[in-house]
């Protein structure tokens, strides 16, 4: 790297959505940025689902929905609760969401990333690929640059926005973050894009045009432990996947291909996949760490965001909002910094008070107790899930016996299995974790 | 849909691998004392191998998401970090 | 018809399921049996949704779900609630139901009933088609035959079951219902048959083989009035309909293929019928009435089994099980009164028995109110479905309000759309009238 | 998919049409008072039309649901009857 480049107003570590909103919005500003990456081009280490929403995405790139890479926008959204032979299907599908400019979108991170780096260029900063952020420069407490694994390859700025991930080096290392992820904060989450010709995704789905549909899949689809499965509709392909906590792994000696195999074979899931191909096999690691697993989000010199800051509301299956918005609070926070010439802990910490009046906060503050709320209930991911589909299937057997004697049967059959003041708190407690 | 091995997966994915790997045991005395070795099941790619008394690390595969390192985190035996910058996974669709 | 002919020990008036069971297992009794067929051949005037469901059926012909023209095997069920431009869904899919010998199918009438009259015949019964039943013959209030359209065509029998559908002559005429049907308590349906090519329905219901799907759809699907819509998978057809009690059309002015179009036109059902052609048009009457609407089962040489003594549980969409059913009770009792010689109204009345002791009258017993009280509560049709689906589209709109805030707008929005406590006291009384 | 009329639907449908009507009006001048009408809207098939002051009865596609007869039991103008054996509707799929 050539001398004249070593010295910035903004060191963006990692070309995710929380680091390219960063740089887009600082960029647009006149601050003289740049990106480092370290995969071949931005989104080429990228994974998730995919959901992209289009409100914070637009806070960032009004507009951006008339020309980026995407999938399809989502018209239903659907949650299935599974048990080893059963389904019960929740979905709700509104026109609204039909409609210009639309709420959410599924994308393919490796594309959509890419173009999303062509705006950051466009607006003014320097992406430099291929190169893999090792460690802040620290002078004292104070975060000065970062050291690159190039030769020669040591970068300074006013600021470092670390946006380098989930396994975030640069906020350990700066000491923003205590610990290591314990294990039941993060869950591993492995996917499948399974092309398919487009015409069977619409019939399948029961979409015409680029309409798309979501489904979380919950319980028995990830054998009933602690996570959820998702199946994503993309142009011609789908996102087929399933996360659960690394504890919950390790606990039940799973490997995630076969917890994937497993839900992908499950008789509601397979019909959707038949005929499919599967085109890529994808991991990554989600922070589910939630209010209690977030670092300090600023210091001296630097500021966390997105999955670096573990900002995912798990509940909601909502991350890359959280990534940008928190993207875009870090550059509001840099450019009050830049005009004040103040680049303190203290001047940062404008960006906490943004991150901590948003729904960011809010939202990970509301559902705070859910992760640990139901990695200590798991009949919520089994016993319940076959006390539903057996009544269901109980109500829906036509055999010559009373409905009420069937209302009484499952009631009973539930008393067996659980004791009514154990249920009592257990839906007590997950409404509380959730509510 | 037709069921595919792991290895015919990672087949579907682009990879420049390293020369060396990424990922270093520390020790392979302690993976001898380990009593689960959780790398050689929670990798979703099976990068991690008991073969011949030891752990041997298949890095070629690596996708990058830093399981391991979560796992090993009791025995603190693995020297984690990502590939050099541009080796390792590429992908495609993400 | 030759003289030999007019002297039966039972006469069965029409070919449905319900009338087709009791001939059946008469004859097979060895009771010299006529039934008598308006249309051209059995099922040619036979309409329903329509699910037939296997145990009661096995119940008349054992076995028989492994030679008869069945459509599909049902394996899911879904409950749709439409708002103008939205729908939620609920589904359930059981593997159980996959397997033999399995709950329930679609039929198409036309073809399945062809198939019983067959067995019926075989069984020993004289099937008359072509002709219509007009009236009981009466001796004092004994019934000891039917007058037929056709010329010298009146038919002597024991006992004469009146299987002759909602609109039944036989009953009105003998005295065993007593007033007309009120405009709410009969629905009228009216269905489409539409074609599509078997792997579009396969993929688009998520099935393979013969496995189906069966919808049932509330609220705007009958444009806010009492009443449901459906749509189940045939082989290669859908059968797609609604019906809504006659009371509410009245009021309403609508036209009920205008409400069948309006219904296939809502932007959740239109993707499951494109590309679907229509084959035939069908309407039918379906007795809303429960248990109030029920006429006297029975009177001295007369039973009325099936759509003619209103045997329908609305709320399960369960008809064809209650006919033959009741279509079997009738069978034993005419059984039991040839044993003793007595037909008495006495002894005939062992059928009431069986009804009153078996799930035909306990269902209609539980769902007694059911009807009225939807009737007199309009908003479980347009204010409850409305909130529902707009609760969830906030819930799913991304827009940078916290999940907090959204809970809070839609509690106020329900507030001031209906006071709490009639809200209370609406959902204490839906409550009451299913439970 | 194609929206089709009534009358289109009514052609995919099989009938055997009497050469009478098996609906009659009982008192035409009794329609003339009746307010609602219900018989020509509440018919799936549009049997009845009001025509040049009095209902006309287009019986040929009738599907004899009964309908009609609930509709018109205030009047009681109405004498409702099945069509005789082997007219009428014919359905092929039931």
């Amino acid at each position: 790297m050539s001398d004249q480049l070593e010295r910035f107003d903004v060191i963006v570590a990692g070309a995710g959505p929380a680091g390219m909103s960063a740089a887009y919005l600082l960029a647009k500003e006149g601050l003289n940025v740049i990106v480092v990456e370290r995969g071949d081009f931005p989104g080429s280490k990228n994974v998730m689902g995919g959901v992209l929403y289009r409100q914070p995405t637009e806070q960032i790139i009004p507009g951006f929905w008339r020309e980026a890479p995407l999938e399809r926008h989502v018209v239903e959204t659907q949650a299935w609760v599974l048990t080893e032979k059963a389904a019960f299907k929740a979905a709700h599908r509104h026109e609204a969401f039909a409609q210009e400019p639309y709420n959410s979108f599924t994308v393919l991170r490796a594309r959509f990333d890419k173009w999303m780096a062509q705006q950051v260029r466009a607006a003014g900063a320097l992406i430099v690929p291929e190169t893999v952020v090792e460690e802040p420069i620290m002078e004292g407490d104070k975060v000065v640059g970062v050291r690159t694994g190039r030769p020669d390859g040591d970068l300074y700025a006013d600021v470092v926005i670390a946006a380098d991930g989930v396994n975030s080096l640069l906020a350990q290392k700066a000491g923003l973050r205590k610990k290591e992820i314990p294990k039941n904060e993060a869950a591993l989450a492995v996917k499948e894009v399974i092309a398919l010709p487009r015409e069977v995704i619409e019939d399948r789905f029961q979409v015409s045009g680029d309409q798309g549909v979501t489904i979380e899949l919950y319980a028995e689809a990830t054998w009933g432990m602690v996570g959820t499965g998702f199946i994503y509709t993309n142009k011609d392909s789908l996102s087929v996947g399933c996360g659960v906590l690394i504890s919950e792994l390790v606990e039940r000696g799973i490997t995630p291909n076969d917890l994937l195999e497993h839900m992908k074979a499950h008789p509601a899931v397979a019909p959707l996949l038949e005929g499919g191909e599967t085109r890529e096999y994808l991991a990554h690691l989600i922070p589910e760490g939630g209010l209690y697993g977030m670092p300090k989000l600023s210091t001296h010199g630097m500021l966390v965001v997105g999955d670096a800051a573990m900002l995912v509301n798990s509940m909601h299956r909502e991350g890359s909002n959280l990534a940008m918005t928190s993207g875009k609070f870090a550059a509001q926070a840099v450019l009050r910094a830049k005009e004040w010439n103040d680049f303190s802990a203290e001047s940062l910490s404008y960006y906490d008070q943004l991150i901590r009046d948003s729904f960011i906060y809010k939202d990970l503050y509301k559902y705070r107790n859910m992760s640990r709320f139901f990695e200590t209930h798991p009949e919520f991911f089994s016993l319940y899930p076959d006390l539903l589909n057996e009544a269901c299937r109980e109500m829906l057997t036509v055999d010559g016996v009373s409905k009420r004697a069937k209302q009484r049967k499952i009631f009973w059959d539930a008393l067996r299995k659980r004791m009514p003041w154990r249920m009592a708190l257990d839906f007590y407690g997950a409404w509380r974790s959730i509510a | 849909m037709k069921k595919l091995t792991l290895e015919q997966k990672l087949f579907l994915n682009g990879f420049r691998p390293d020369q060396e790997s990424h990922l270093r045991i520390i020790d392979q005395e302690k993976c001898k004392q380990c009593e689960l070795r959780q790398c050689t099941y929670v990798c979703p790619v099976n990068t991690y191998r008991w073969e011949n008394g030891q752990i041997t690390v298949f890095f070629e595969g690596c996708l990058e998401c830093g399981c391991c390192r979560i796992a090993c985190q009791d025995c603190q035996n693995l020297e984690w970090r990502y590939p050099r910058g541009g080796y390792g996974v590429n992908y495609r669709t993400g």
